[in-house]
Formats: C-alpha cells, structure tokens, sequence
C-alpha cells in the first residue's frame, strides 16, 4: 500500500486496522544468489539498490537481532558532505544527493531535515582549516559557506560567542544541505523498499560461521540453519572484524564503543547542527526536542555496547561550555555504539582476497550519512564485480599500498579518527 | 569507568591512562624486516577479538609505564596485568 | 650584575594571602617553594645510587609504590619503578658526581606546589582526584601521581590533614584557580607562601 | 479555603510551617515537607499539563520518580527547569510553577485540536505523509517541532554551580526504604565503610505511606531510629535527596546528589562517582497501572501513590474514591482512604474471590467490593466524574456495567521491581510468573538485590532480606560478619494476583487506553505497531515511541510488553524488555559537567613570562592549551601593522619572542645516540658535544610526526625539542618504544618542559645584546652556527641554543622557569641599545614563512620528507621508525604534492588562506585541485605577499603560473610558483 496522506485518511475510517506489514518476514531460504550480511542502513540499503538498480532480487539480509538495530538506530543523525579529500567529497556528496530524493525514492518519509550543519572555528588555525576544507569543497561542486562570529552567533542564538570563553568562537563552516534524518526511518524505509522488490529480510538470524573452501565462501551458518549464496555482503559494522576473522581474514578495523546521550524534549531551542572538532563534540535538536549529543570514543577496543561516564561527561562539558544555558536541562538516556574504526578514518567498499565476498565497513563517526551512497557503491560492487568508481579509492589494501585515505592525518591509531 | 590494574600502583581509573592497542604487534625481525607487507601487517592489522585481548596502556597520569593488560572487550573483565617490558624481554 | 628576581608560578594567585580572613577554614592552601626537585632515575638495586644518595643527601629511595621516605627537610617520593623525586624545603640538591648508573635531572623550576591543610581537605580533593584517600588507604607518607581537574598531579600527604599538591608549573595558575573554587564552600583560608 | 484536602492531621508535613507557593499565576499554600504534588492536591489541584501528543489533560498520577504526567516548569528566568516532576519537588516558601505543552492556558489548550484529529495521527503517521512537494518538508517539520517538545530550556546562563566528588566504599546502597536501610545497618555494623543514598528527601521509603509497625512500635519510629544509628558510624555516609542514576563498569556508580540545605558557595548539586566493592540494590518496586479506556483522567491515580499522599502528607486527593486492583496491596489504600474519611464507592477486582488478609479487612470495614469486576471506562470532562465496572471476562467487560460515582480512581496492576540498576550492570532478568514481572537472576557485577527490588513484597521479609544482603555485601567486601537482631513486622497473608493487561468493552473502539501516559501511546498503536510488523520489543518502542519519554516508560513498560506479547501470541518473557540504561532518572546536565566548565573546560597552560607579555599589551590566542602572545600592538596599530613591525625589527635589528611552550625532553643514558639514530631519521652518532641538529621524526606509516632541533649537551646526554602541539605524544612515543621494543638500550627520558624558560632572541643585533647580558664568549668561534654552551646570563645559568627559526642570527636562550621573567626583562633591558623589539606567534610564523621552514600546516599528518623537501635527511644507511613503510611506492609516486613557494604575479594580491591551487579557475565543479595553500602571509621583508604551498610535481614547477581561489571568499589570485625558501636561501645570516 502506497503512503500518502490520502491513504492516511482512508485508513482513518477503517480505524488503522487495514495497513499491511512494512516488510515481511520470511524464513530463511537455503539458497540465494547474494546475502548481505547486517541488518543496518547500509545491508537494507544495498539489498534495495541491488533490487533497484541491478535486478539482482534474490537477495537475503541476514540480521542477527532487529533492523536498525545497531549503529544505524544508535547514532546522532548527522549527515553532510564536507569532507577535504577527493574520494571522500564526491562519495558523500553523491550520498547527500541520493539523501534529497530518499523519502519520495522510498515512500517512506526519513525525515531528512536539511537544517544545515555547522563546523565551529575556535582559533586562527581552525579558520584556516576550515578555509581550506571549505574552498576545496566548492570546488567540488559541494555547498560550502565561511561564517563570521556574528553569522554564527545569529544562526545559534544560545551559543556562547563572549570572547572570553575558554574556546571562544571565531566563525564556522556551513553546509547547509547537511541536516539530519529519523535514523529509525532509514532502516524500516529500505527495509519496506527492499522487501517490495523482492528481498527477504531475515531477522532474529546471527551469522556464527562462515565455511570456506579455497578462496570461497561455501555456506553461511546462522542460528537459524545454513544458508549458501553466490556472492557475499558484509556491512556489520563494528562487528566487522569478528565476522570477516570467520572467514580467516584479519582487518584493518579496530572496534570501538561511542557514546551519545540525549536530553529531556524541550521547546524548539537550537535549529542548526553544530559541532566542533576542537572539543570533539556535535549537538542538534530532534523534532521531538532532545537535545542529541555525540561525544568521543571510548579511546579502547571495546564490543560493550553501553555507555560509560567519562565520554558523557565531556561531551555535557562541551555542550555547556558552548551553550552555558543549556546546564538545567537533564539527560534522559545515554548509549552506545560499536564502531568500526579503519586506520585512515575512512570506509573500506570492495572486494576482499576471497572471490565471493565483499565488504562494507570502516565506517567510524559517519557512516550514517553514508548510508544511500554505500548502498549504492556495494550494490554495484557486488553486482559487477569491480567497484563503482565513486568508491574506486575505498579499497581495503590502500594501506599497505600507502594509499590512506587520511582526512585527520591522524596516522594509524584508529581511535584518533 | 573501566578501572585498570597497574602494575605497580595498583587499580586506577581508566581517565589516568592512555591507550596503546593490540600489545602483540612487534615490528618485523629476521627475514621479515625487508618485507614490506610484513610491515604493513605490523602497523594496519591489529587484533580485534570479541573477547579476550592483550593490549597496552601507559600510565600516563600515574608512573608513566607501559603495561600488559588483558581484558576482555565484551564484558570489560580483567584477567591481570604486568610491565609491558617484562613480556617483551621475554618474547 | 645584580642577582636575578626570582618570580613563583602562584605569585599573581596569592597576593593579598595575608589578608585572608576566614574563620574556621575547611582548608587552607598554602604555596611551597621547596627549594629544589630532583628527578631520580635509575635501577632500584643499582647499589652505586643508593650509596650516591645516601652520602649526599641522606635519603633512601622508597621502593614500595606510591610511598615516600622522608630524611630531615628531604622527601622522597617513589614515581615510577625507576623514578623518583627527591624534594628539598631548604637545601640546593646537588647532583654528586658519580651517581652509579642513575641518573640525576634538575626539576627545581618544573612544579608548582600547594599544600592543602584541613579538616575538609579529603573533601576537596576527593572533588577532583579519583584515589581513595581514606586514611586507612593512603596514610601519610604515602603519594601517587594522578590527575585533577586534567592536571597531573603529584600528591603527597606529609601529615595527617595535610597533603601537598605537585603540579606541572605551566598549569599551575589555572590549577589555582580550579583548587580555589573548589574549597569555596568549606570556608578556605589562603595563607602566605612558604619557602 | 486553601488546602481543602488537607487531613486535619497525621503525615510528616510540618503543619507549623507554611509555605506560599504559586501554580500557573495561582497563590497557593502547603507545608514543609509538601511535594509540589502534594501541595497541590491538598488545594485540589489535579490538573496539572497536557499530554505530549494530544494535548489531553493530564493529573498527578504517582507519587515519585515514577510520575509520568506531572511535569512543571519550576521557577523562571535563569533558574527554570522544565519538565520537573511535581511529585519530587520539595515544597519550599515562594515556589513558583506552571503548567506546559499548552497554549495559552492549561484549562483551554489550542493543542487540544490535536486530539480532535487524533484519527489521522496513530503511531508513526508521519512516516506515510508529508513527502509531497518534497521541498516542503522542513515546513511541515516547523510544525511538528513546535508541537512537540515539552517544557521551555533556559535562555541564560545557570547562576548555579554544580560538583562532583569521588568516592570509595565497602558497601554502596542504593535506597532508603526498609530493605535499604537494614542493609546499610547491617553492613555498617561490620566496620564497612558505606553509602547509603536515596532520592527521596525522607528516609524510609514505602514505610512511609504504610500505616505499620516494625518491631512492634510505628514503622516511622524505626526509620528514625535506623537513620539515627547510622548517623553514629564514622564511615558510613548518608545521602538523602542522592538517586543512584547509573551503574557503570567495574562498579562504579553514579549518583545524584541535590544540595540541601544550600550554604554560601555550595553546589546545587553533586555528582558522586563511587567505586563499590559490593553494592546493594534496594531501590522498590514501581506500582502499574491499567489499562481501559480513558484511564488518563485527571483523578485517576496509582493506589499507593494514594496511600502516600494520604499518610505521608495527610492529604486526600479526594471525597469519594473507587479502587481497581487486580492485587491485594490496594486495599490498604482502601483502608488507608476509610480511615481518612473518604468515602469507598467500592474495590473493583477482577478476582472472582479476594480473600487475603487486606480484602478481609475491607470488607470488614463495611467497604464494598466488585469481585469479579474490572473498570472498563472512566467518565468526566476535566476530572473523573464516574466510573463503569461490570464483570470481566478474559479482559474483556461486557454490557453490564455499573456507574460508580467517585472524584478518585486509585488504580493498580500489580508492581514491577525496579530492576533498572541491575539491567544497568548488564545483570540477567529472569520473569516471575508469581508477581508477573521481571525479578534480577545472574549478576554480572559485584552486587546484590534486596527487598521489593527483588520481588520481595511483604515488609518483614523486605526487612530480613536488606539485614542478609548487608551483611553478606560486607563480608564480600572482606569485613567480619556479626550477628545481629533483624527488624520484624507481622505477615500480611496475601492471595495472588490476576494479570489483567488491556480490559476490552464497547468503549474500546471510541476512546483511547493509554498504555504510555506521557508519550500518548495506546493500545491501539501498539496494536498498529504490530499489524506493520514491528514486532520485536524495541522496533515498537522506536515506532510508537514506547517508554522513551522523560519517565523512561517506568509505569508502561511492563503492559506495553504484555500487551505485544498477547498480540503476537507469545510469552512475555519471550518478548523480552527494552534495554534499560542509565541514567535512572534524568539528571542535570549541569552535575554531569560539574565544575569542568566554562574557564575551567580545560586547563590554560601559561608561559613563566605571561604577566609580562600581558603587561606589554599582548593579544594572545589558544595554541592547544597554551596561551601565547601572538602580536603587542601599540596604541592605536592594527594587528596586521604590527606583525609588520615586529618582523622587520628582528629582520633589520633584533628581537625576542617566547619560545617556553616547545617540548624538551632530556635524553639521558649511553645508548641516547643510539635511540636517537633510530627515532630520527637522520643521523645522531656523529653529533659532536655542543652541537645542535635539526632532527624529523616519522609515524611507523612512514608520514612526518614531528620536528624539532636536539642538542648534544653531554657525551651520554642529549637535550630534545619537540613542537608544541605534539611534546606530549612525542614524550608517549618514545616512551613507548624504550619500555615496550627496546627496553635493552640504556635511554632515560625525563620532560623537562615546563622547567626551562625558553626564549628565542633574534636579528643582526642579537650578538651584541646577548654579550651584553653575559662574560661567556659568544663569538661566532666560540658559538657558532648550530653550537651550544651553557652560561650565566643576567645572573642565572642558561643553556645557550644557536639555532634559528626566524632565518636570522639567532639563539635560543633557556633558563630555568621562575628566572624566566628576569631573562626577558633583562633582555629588553640589554636590548634598548639596540632597538631590540618582541614579537609573538604572528611575527614567528611571518619569519619561517619567509624562510622556507615547515610547520603543523605542512606536516599535516599527509607528507613524507620529501614532499616537503626534507627527502634528503632521511640517512640511507640505517634504519629508524617509519623507514620501511615510508618505501612505500605512492609514498614516492611522482604526482605527490610538494612543497613550493607562491608569490602573486601582481606582485600585491594577497594569497587567500586555505586557497586551493587550480589551472583554470572558471571551470566548472568539479574543478580538478593541484595544490592548496598551506600557509600565507604578507612579507615586510620582501614587501609583497608570500604563500607556502603543496603542488602536485610541485619541484618540478617553479615558474609556472596558476591559480590559487577561494570560493568561499570570492577571491581568485594569480600565482607564481617558486621555491619555498624566499628569503636568504643560502642561509648566510643565520650562520653570520
Ligand atoms: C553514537 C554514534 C553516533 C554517530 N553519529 C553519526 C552521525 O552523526 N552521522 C553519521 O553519519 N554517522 C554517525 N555514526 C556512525 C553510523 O551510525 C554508522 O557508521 C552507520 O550507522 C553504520 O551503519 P551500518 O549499516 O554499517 O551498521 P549497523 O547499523 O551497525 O548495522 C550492522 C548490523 O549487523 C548486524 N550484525 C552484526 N553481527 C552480525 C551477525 N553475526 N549476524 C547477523 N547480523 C549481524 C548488527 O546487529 C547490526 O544491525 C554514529 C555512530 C554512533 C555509535
Ligand atoms: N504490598 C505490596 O504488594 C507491596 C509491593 C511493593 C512494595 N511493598 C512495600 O514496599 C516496601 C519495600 O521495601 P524496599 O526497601 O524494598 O523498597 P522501598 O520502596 O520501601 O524503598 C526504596 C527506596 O529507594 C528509593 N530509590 C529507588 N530507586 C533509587 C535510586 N536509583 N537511587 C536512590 N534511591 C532510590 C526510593 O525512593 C525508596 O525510598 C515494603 O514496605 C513492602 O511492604 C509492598
Ligand atoms: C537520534 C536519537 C534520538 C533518541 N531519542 C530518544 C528519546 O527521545 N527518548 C529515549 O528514551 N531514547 C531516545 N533515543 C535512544 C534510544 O532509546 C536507544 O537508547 C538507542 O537507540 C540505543 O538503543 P538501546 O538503548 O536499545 O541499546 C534516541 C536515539 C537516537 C539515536
Ligand atoms: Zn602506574
């Protein structure tokens, strides 16, 4: 059944008891030709791109807990294009781009809420960078704007703009065709996409072996029994390196827990996303009114996905160093993630030494924003069997190649990304 | 707030440390210190179990040593410490 | 030429210390200036540094962690396996020549000291410091470097009550002002620098 | 009459002293020891907001953390706080409160349009509309933002402060009801050191709303006394108005401390970290409501939040009450109301024979009971005028029913442990079909449940369980056991209860039963949330936004799951519950920061010489923590001015700059060389004593970590710089190599940063100025280029650097940090003569500008040496940290970006900052980037702009000419590239 408003009213009168299920809900075949592996923004994606752009419909996502389950329902929602270097500008502007036409593209409203995102300058030097960041995009054809104090402070009237803050704000980068999305929404929206095209959608299913012959993958062996496939997809995140050790591989990934917190729902108070990489921070306001705070790694591996005080109370003391304000709020829950850190900060989409599985991961703070572009690139990946050439540069033997994709130029030591 | 043994002072609070990663990469020796992959292995693979990892902090707060820790990254349970100095000799 | 003028890392912070007035303090901060830190390093069985220290300063070096020796005006405090600090109210710490395989390192300029005294003191501390610093756990005679407030800091407790606080000089006026803020509300008395 | 409802006695309020107060511009009164809640419906005052989504009209409903309806906006101005919990306000004289989530009244609300269209907004209906026109949806979002929300944030700084404090113990209890405080006596008894905390401002928790006796005396009584006792241990620590919030990792828990009473200087609050050795978990259980239709009417209430504003605060929240329980505990309400003089319309119980001690008891008292039976509407406009009971048949009730008249509808539907602390800890839940709820089962961390926070529901079991699980928290946490007598109360026998989940009838299709009070969740969006398929627990969270309000779902939790559980015919525990996280409660992000805000958000690190920079008039900026002087204007000159001035001073003259910020590390020990040759990349062995080198270190990956000049000063012992930003992972690095590899070589590493004073003095005339402050020979012979030498300068040992930044004669003058104000005085002093100047960061980073010398910009974690032109120092013939990777072929691939100097080919536009250096500006986007701009300036020296830049093939290019733009300043500028060494390239001066 088509979403709209008018499909809204008719079911009104039947009193809502007539909708259909998003997705259904299938046992598992035991054969397909692709199965993605992880149930998160970027397999629902890729499974509804190979459907959608490739006709490849025999397709299963294999989840091991619920959809959306994982980063995808535990992130802070941001989503942008600004990035410095090449492969990164152009891979995540064309996701911004798919993120303008996703809700009418799915039938599913994401709300995607080009709110604009803005990057705080503490110091000359952060000018500096953010000028060169900044021109490098528009040169890339991605919208960029260089704010003043001033601009700044008339955007986020809260935020503290006094001289004297222990970081004072000298000005900011502006995208704002950044913004954020329902984060939940961009799951059940692929998903209900996905699973119209064909796909089936496994949940309650946790890999637990890869069997490997040779340079194949075999079977898959998930609680739910074995299933075989042609080509294999993985996009588990965090879970990335636990997975592809299955199969005998060992990643350039380390996994990391991030936090995030939000506050109790007020009033529309601050209409701009902010962050600041000097304090390591990012704030917006959801449109049920928390606050969404992000933070800093926990600074160690770690699979624990919960929260932990020391990254909550510096991102609060980020948050009321810029928004003193904002201190009589309360925090209402705190999470986290399990991140897949890569060694330069960025994604690794493409193909592995195995000939039949591919991989998605190396997401670290901002594979939520790339969610329609990975899905995208993989499907492509998978499909042809050679990278698209927007993730061309994303490959996983970049490192030993020297070919990192280094945005921080933080080096090798993933929790510095 | 993860509380880790050191060695020599004793348990402190994770905010007294820093991170050092996987504490069994060792750089290339022997035959394998003029391969490049070897180094490449060395510097961008690093274990990443759902479990049980040796790893190496500093004391960075504290008395400034490295040390062995081993716990695990699931539960954050841990299975003791030592000098980092010590298992290199001994390796 | 005429001697240098020598100025302190809490100069500006605790003009006007003679003035304070508060009744029955909480805690009162004082600024040290020990007239000379040496940084110790060396292997804790190398009988050659032992002796050195023992003959020109008359100290032991305290080999149980976290724990000092104390030999007149001199304090040794164990920092690491193979690290210490030798602290001197009153005398200039001269390296001896020979100190076996240690080796001896000039820190007089590099910390700023504040000694915190009083029945609220723990209170004070335990608002920044992550120890456990009941009496029972960290008795006096007993140190350990941490970190408050983000600073790294040695701490020494010296007498009962009475705990000195080492900071690296360059922190030492924001750490001030964290330590001031911080004995607020149990009433906080500044008095004058010792040296 | 103020107070109407007031008892005329009985209660813990202080009846001698009142307190004025007013709600939505009302002046009202209550007493201390009043809740705002309680206060309020002292004065009959039910109503107190609207609902989240429908804007429905909404009560006070509990009495306690659990409350989910009565959110206030406390205070104004810079002290209000929204979404407060009137159940958990302490009353104090002059409070001011109101109302929220309405407009412009709470009586007449213009949101209530939304429960006039509720039809065509069920869960999640906005996922289905407003995609059409696209660009449209940020409008439509504009009104759903403003919709929703609740309370009103604050608009001006907090005039509050906030603390924390750590904390240790043997034994932490969270909760000071009687399972809690028999614990902590019990463990106190030991000798453990303990803390006990409970949010409430009283201590004793359900005893405080039970008419019993402990030990034969008033259960108040034995509060008293237990408080007293514990008051008497040195080690133990009470805290009242504290909620434990979190359970964290190796058992350290967070806890909420409300400042009481407030002194000068006290914090508003305190967040207290304690590592536990063992920790007692006594936090209750949380009264559920039911489920039926119009169940959110002002006036329906949970039955012990009934009995508690009854016997805690003598109030009656009204004048004719119905009960509807499934279980016995309500009927103490009953009786608790009878007593009060409430009339008892009936008890409404959908057990066909209730006959534990408490119905006995009912029915004795002459109340009415409707065995059997179970509400299936309540009816009223503002407030519940009347109820419908009728007989209850597999949750459904029929047309039968019955009007029960009544202003006061005490619900219950049976209790929920509050195992959220325990979930927290990543303890297992095990579901106890007996009390249908979910009980703790395996621990994951140090700790223990006692009392109703295990299931435990009669008081005189909940009083033995605390004593057992204190003691044996103590003995854990290696204290002696002891024995001692433990609290009695008399058994109350009790008959199980009936689950009863969502009660069908008639009404069912017509009005909604809210199974999520505050979110405005019903049964029939969980239904929806089914029939779409969102059918794990947590998807129908997310969808209907489930327990995700300010109350974490602490009274629908357990009917939302019960309800998803009957709808896809599975068992409850097989549903499973959400994750529980922290914090229990929502805490003031103001006590999360705590003190490490503001000036205090990080540490400012000066230099020993920055009251003299301020009083020369410095600007400073932020270079990590640091604070340095970047120019000292004069009167009435522009930063830009005099930057100028300060270069051309050190250029033509002399200068002095403030270089104490570098890190120095001295390396000691016989094998410092050989450490040395292998961090570096150049060579070290053959460095004479007294000589200097500049030195580059690599990151293992083969790129550029840091640079800095080191100095031989003794056979075995080597003076380190590094740059500022990078000493203290400098320091890490190398420690980590020496104590993990190379723990053979006998290297010491001691920083000695913050003990030197560094101050760099340059230009032609800095010779003269610098003989001038001492009897050392400082001749070029003695002290030439690159040499070192110690030296009484001004009075005060210094280590004498020759080395140069600035591209000038130069030296780099240390001395120990108290002296470090008397080198520079003494320098200007010295310097007058000859026009000696200051300069800050400004001028520095004109000058190496000018010289060709790299800086953060250039190595920015992307370049190798030879990008930068450094290719040569990397030594062949040995190897150091980085080298192998640094062989890397596109670490040497011809297209890397260089390092090339950039002049405009007007010879005057300024090169913009962050410019990105393109062939031909005007073409379209994607415009392929060749190079960018890493640092620029306008040179004084050469009296036009310079640039420093990384080109592709960039050696290769001098000469050429290309753009570097700027988009986002609009400004495109012809450049020429040349080398990047613009000033003196044979370094002639330096070495004069
Ligand atoms: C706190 C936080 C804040 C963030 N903020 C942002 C932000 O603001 N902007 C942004 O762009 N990005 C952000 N991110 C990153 C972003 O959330 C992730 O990169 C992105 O969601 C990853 O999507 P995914 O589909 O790859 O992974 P996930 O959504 O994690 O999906 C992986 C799935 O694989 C499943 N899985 C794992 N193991 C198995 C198995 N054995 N068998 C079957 N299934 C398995 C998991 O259950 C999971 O559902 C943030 C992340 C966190 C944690
Ligand atoms: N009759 C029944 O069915 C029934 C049901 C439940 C409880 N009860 C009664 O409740 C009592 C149970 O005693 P108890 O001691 O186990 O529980 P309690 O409810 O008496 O005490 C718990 C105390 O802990 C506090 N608290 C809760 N969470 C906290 C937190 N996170 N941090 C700090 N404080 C917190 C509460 O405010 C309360 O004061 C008994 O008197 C029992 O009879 C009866
Ligand atoms: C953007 C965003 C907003 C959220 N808002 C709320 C909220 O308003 N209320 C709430 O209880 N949880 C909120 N959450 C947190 C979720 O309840 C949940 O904690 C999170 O998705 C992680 O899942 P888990 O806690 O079940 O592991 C939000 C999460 C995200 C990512
Ligand atoms: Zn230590």
């Amino acid at each position: 059944m088509k979403y709209s408003l008018f499909s809204l009213a008719r079911n009104a009168l039947s009193h809502h008891e007539r909708w259909p299920r998003a997705w259904r809900s299938p046992p598992p075949k035991q054969f397909y030709d692709v199965v993605i592996i992880g149930g998160g923004g970027h397999g629902l994606a890729t499974a509804y791109y190979l459907a959608r752009n490739h006709g490849i419909t025999d397709v299963a996502v294999i989840e091991k807990g619920y959809i959306g389950g994982g980063n995808t329902g535990r992130n802070t929602t941001i989503i942008r294009s600004n990035y410095y270097l090449e492969p990164n500008a152009h891979f995540y502007e064309h996701s911004l781009k798919l993120w303008e036409g996703l809700s009418a593209d799915l039938n599913y409203n994401v709300m995607f809420s080009q709110r604009g995102v803005v990057n705080l300058a503490h110091s000359y030097a952060d000018l500096d960078n953010y000028s060169r960041r900044g021109n490098a995009m528009r040169l890339n054809g991605i919208d960029a704007e260089l704010l003043t104090r001033e601009e700044v402070s008339g955007m986020v009237p809260l935020l503290d703009c006094s001289s004297t803050a222990r970081y004072p704000i000298m000005g900011g980068l502006l995208q704002r065709r950044g913004g954020t999305a329902r984060h939940d929404a961009v799951a059940w929206g692929y998903a209900r996409a996905a699973d119209a095209g064909g796909v089936d959608i496994i949940e309650q299913c946790e890999v637990t072996g890869l069997r490997r012959d040779g340079n194949r993958i075999v079977s898959i062996e998930t609680t739910r029994g074995v299933i075989r496939a042609k080509k294999i997809g993985l996009a588990v995140a965090g879970h990335s390196g636990h997975i592809a050790g299955m199969a005998g591989l060992r990643l350039p990934i380390e996994t990391h827990v991030l936090q995030a917190l939000v506050s109790e729902p007020v009033k529309p108070v601050l209409d701009t996303v902010v962050t600041s990489g000097a304090v390591h921070f990012y704030v917006s306001q959801s449109d049920k009114g928390e606050l969404v705070l992000g933070g800093d790694l926990d600074m160690y591996n770690s699979y624990g996905q919960r929260s932990n005080l020391p990254p909550v109370e510096h991102a609060v003391q980020a948050l009321l160093a810029l928004f003193p304000s904002f201190s009589r709020l309360r925090m209402l829950r705190t999470w986290g993630g399990v991140m897949d850190m890569s060694m330069d900060g960025s994604p690794i989409i493409g193909k592995t030494p195995l000939d039949n599985l591919y991989l998605d991961c190396g997401w670290c703070y901002g594979g939520f924003k790339a969610t329609p572009a990975s899905g995208w690139c993989f499907a492509h990946t998978i499909a042809n069997d050679q990278p698209h050439e927007l993730n061309a540069a994303f490959t996983l033997d970049r490192y030993g190649l020297g070919k990192a994709i280094d945005e921080k130029g933080g080096g090798p030591y993933p929790w510095v990304h | 707030m993860l509380s880790i043994p050191c060695p020599y002072c004793g348990p402190r609070d994770v905010t007294e440390f820093s991170y050092g990663g996987d504490g069994n990469v060792r750089p290339p020796t022997g035959p394998d210190a003029a391969s490049e992959a070897a180094w490449s292995a060395y510097v961008y693979l690093r274990a990443n179990p759902r479990g049980v990892h040796e790893e190496l902090w500093q004391h960075s707060a504290g008395c400034r040593r490295w040390i062995r820790v081993t716990r695990n990254t699931l539960t954050h349970e841990m299975h003791g410490s030592a000098p980092a100095r010590a298992s290199a000799a001994a390796s | 030429m005429p001697e240098a003028v020598r100025t302190y890392a809490f100069d500006a912070c605790a003009a006007g210390a003679e003035n304070s007035t508060v009744v029955a303090p909480g805690v009162t901060i004082a600024e040290r200036r020990p007239r000379s830190m040496l940084n110790v390093r060396g292997d804790p069985a190398d009988a050659g540094l032992a002796s050195a220290l023992r003959e020109s300063f008359n100290v032991t070096l305290p080999l149980e962690p976290n724990t000092v020796t104390a030999a007149g005006a001199t304090r040794a405090l164990w920092l690491g396996p193979d690290e210490w600090l030798l602290v001197s109210e009153r005398h200039a710490l001269q390296p001896p020549a020979s100190p076996g395989r240690g080796t001896l390192t000039d820190l007089s300029h590099g910390r700023a000291v504040l000694r915190l005294s009083g029945p609220d003191v723990r209170a004070v501390l335990a608002k920044g410091c992550g120890l456990d610093l009941h009496p029972r756990e960290f008795p006096v005679d007993r140190c350990a470097q941490t970190a408050i407030a983000k600073v790294s800091v040695i701490l020494d407790h010296v007498q009962p009550d009475v705990f000195d606080l080492y900071c690296p000089r360059s922190y030492a006026r924001s750490f001030w002002g964290w330590v001031t803020e911080a004995c607020a509300e149990y009433g906080c008395r500044i008095a004058p620098p010792a040296s | 009459m103020t107070q109407r409802f007031r008892l005329a006695s009985g209660g813990l309020v202080d009846r001698s002293r009142p307190c004025a107060f007013s709600f939505d511009g009302r002046d009202l009164q209550g007493y201390a020891g009043d809740t705002l809640a309680s206060a309020l419906l002292a004065n009959g005052v039910h109503l107190v907001g609207r609902s989240f989504k429908y804007h429905r009209r909404r009560g006070i409903f509990g009495a306690g953390a659990e409350e989910p309806n009565a959110l206030v906006q406390l205070e104004t101005g810079a002290r209000t706080e929204p979404n407060t919990r009137a159940t958990q306000i302490e009353l104090y004289d002059g409070l001011t409160a109101a109302s929220q989530n309405r407009w412009p009244t709470l009586d007449r609300d213009a949101g209530a349009i939304y429960n006039v269209f509720s039809r065509l907004l069920p869960a999640g209906f906005y996922y289905k509309t407003f995609m059409w026109p696209r660009s449209w949806w940020l409008r439509y979002e504009h009104v759903i933002r403003h919709a929703a929300g609740m309370g009103q944030s604050p608009r001006a700084p907090d005039p509050d402060h906030y603390a924390h404090r750590h904390a240790h113990c043997d034994v932490l209890v969270a909760g000071g009801g009687p399972a809690g405080l028999t614990a902590a006596l019990a463990a106190a008894r030991t000798g453990a050191r303990v803390i006990v905390a409970n949010d409430d401002f009283e201590w004793g928790g359900a005893l405080l709303r039970e008419a019993v006796e402990v030990d034969g005396r008033p259960g108040l009584e034995w509060i008293r006394n237990a408080v007293a006792e514990l008051a008497t241990y040195p080690d133990v620590t009470l805290l009242a108005r504290s909620t434990v919030f979190g359970y964290f990792d190796h058992n350290l828990l967070g806890v909420v401390q409300a400042v009481h009473p407030r002194a000068s200087h006290a914090p508003r609050q305190r967040l207290w970290k304690v590592r536990a050795k063992q920790v007692v978990l006594a936090g209750g259980a949380i009264e559920r409501p039911l489920v039926f239709a119009d169940n959110d009417l002002p006036g329906v209430m949970l039955a012990s939040a009934v009995s508690t504003y009854v016997n805690r605060y003598g109030v009656a929240p009204g004048q004719r009450a119905v009960v509807f329980a499934n279980n016995d505990s309500a009927y103490a309400t009953a009786l608790d109301l009878h007593r009060a003089g409430v009339v008892i319309a009936a008890v409404v119980d959908p057990r066909l024979d209730p006959k534990g001690e408490l119905p006995t008891s009912a029915r004795a008292a002459g109340i009415e009971i409707l065995a059997g039976h179970a509400v299936a509407r309540a009816r009223g406009g503002k407030h519940v005028e009347s109820v419908l009971a009728g007989p209850v048949d597999n949750g459904f009730v029929g047309a039968a029913q019955r009007e029960l008249a009544c202003d006061l509808l005490c619900v219950s539907g049976g209790w929920s442990p509050a195992v959220h602390l325990f979930s927290q800890s990543k303890g297992r839940l095990r579901y106890d079909e007996r009390i249908t709820a979910f009980v703790p089962d395996v621990s994951a961390q140090a700790e223990r449940s006692a009392g109703a926070a295990r299931g435990l529901f009669s008081l005189n079991r909940c009083l033995a369980d605390g004593a057992e699980a204190g003691a044996a928290a103590a003995e854990a946490a290696g204290c002696r056991r002891i024995s001692a007598a433990v609290p009695a109360a008399l058994e109350v026998a009790d008959d199980p209860m009936l689950p009863l989940w969502d009660i069908q009838s008639d009404a069912t299709r017509t009005s909604k039963r809210f199974v999520d009070l505050q979110n405005d969740v019903t049964a029939r969006d969980v239904a929806l949330g089914v029939r779409e398929g969102y059918r794990s627990v947590e998807h129908l969270k997310r969808y209907t936004t489930l327990g995700m309000g300010t109350d974490q779902g602490k009274t629908s939790n357990i009917n939302g799951l019960a309800i998803l559980a009957a709808l896809i015919d599975a068992q409850i525990p097989d549903v499973g519950t959400t994750t529980f996280r922290p914090p229990y409660t929502a805490v003031t992000l103001g006590a999360i920061a705590g003190p490490e805000i503001g000036a205090h958000f990080d540490p400012v690190r000066l230099s020993p010489m920055h009251d003299t920079h301020e009083v020369a008039g410095a600007r400073f900026i932020n270079a990590g923590l640091w604070r340095r002087p970047m120019v000292y204007p004069r009167a009435g000159e522009s930063d830009p001015d005099a930057t100028n001035r300060e270069v051309l001073a050190v250029r033509r003259k002399a200068g002095i700059v403030d270089v104490s910020t570098l890190g120095k590390i001295d390396v000691q020990g016989r094998d410092a060389a050989t450490f040395l040759e292998r961090v570096y990349v150049n060579r070290w062995r053959n460095l004479a004593v007294g000589k200097a080198r500049y030195g580059l270190m690599l990151r293992e990956d083969g790129l550029i970590f840091d640079d800095g000049t080191t100095t031989r000063i003794g056979e075995d012992r080597f003076h380190m710089t590094t740059t500022t930003a990078n000493a203290g992972r400098v320091m890490s690095h190398l420690e980590y190599y020496l104590q993990v590899h190379w723990p053979e070589l006998d290297v010491r590493l001691t920083s000695v940063s913050d003990h030197w004073a560094a101050v760099a003095l340059a230009g032609p005339e800095s010779r003269n100025v610098l003989a001038a402050l001492t009897m050392a020979d400082v001749g070029t012979a003695a002290l030439p280029y690159m040499g070192y030498c110690e030296a009484i300068i001004a009075g005060v040992p210094a280590r004498i650097f020759r080395i140069s930044f600035s591209g000038e004669l130069a030296y780099e003058i240390n001395v120990p940090a108290d002296y470090g104000a008397a080198l520079w005085n003494a320098l200007l002093d010295a310097g007058r003569a000859y026009e000696l100047g200051v300069y800050g960061t400004e001028a520095m980073g004109v000058l190496r500008i000018e010289k060709g010398h790299i800086a953060g910009m250039e190595i920015d974690g992307r370049t190798t040496p030879d990008d930068v032109g450094l290719g040569g120092m990397v030594a062949a013939d040995k190897d150091c940290i980085g080298k192998p990777l640094l062989a890397r072929p596109a670490l040497r691939a011809e297209d890397r970006k260089q390092l090339v100097g950039l002049v405009p080919v007007d010879g005057r536009s300024a090169i913009p900052k962050g410019a990105q250096l393109v062939v031909d500006p005007q073409r379209a986007a994607p415009n392929p980037i060749i190079g960018h701009v890493t640092s620029t300036c306008y040179s004084p020296t050469l009296i036009r702009p310079i640039a420093l830049a990384l080109l592709q093939r960039g050696r290769a290019r001098h000469g050429e000419k290309l753009y570097a733009t700027s988009p986002l300043s609009n400004t495109v500028v012809h450049v020429e590239v040349v080398p990047h060494v613009f000033y003196d390239p044979k370094g002639e001066r330096l070495r004069a």
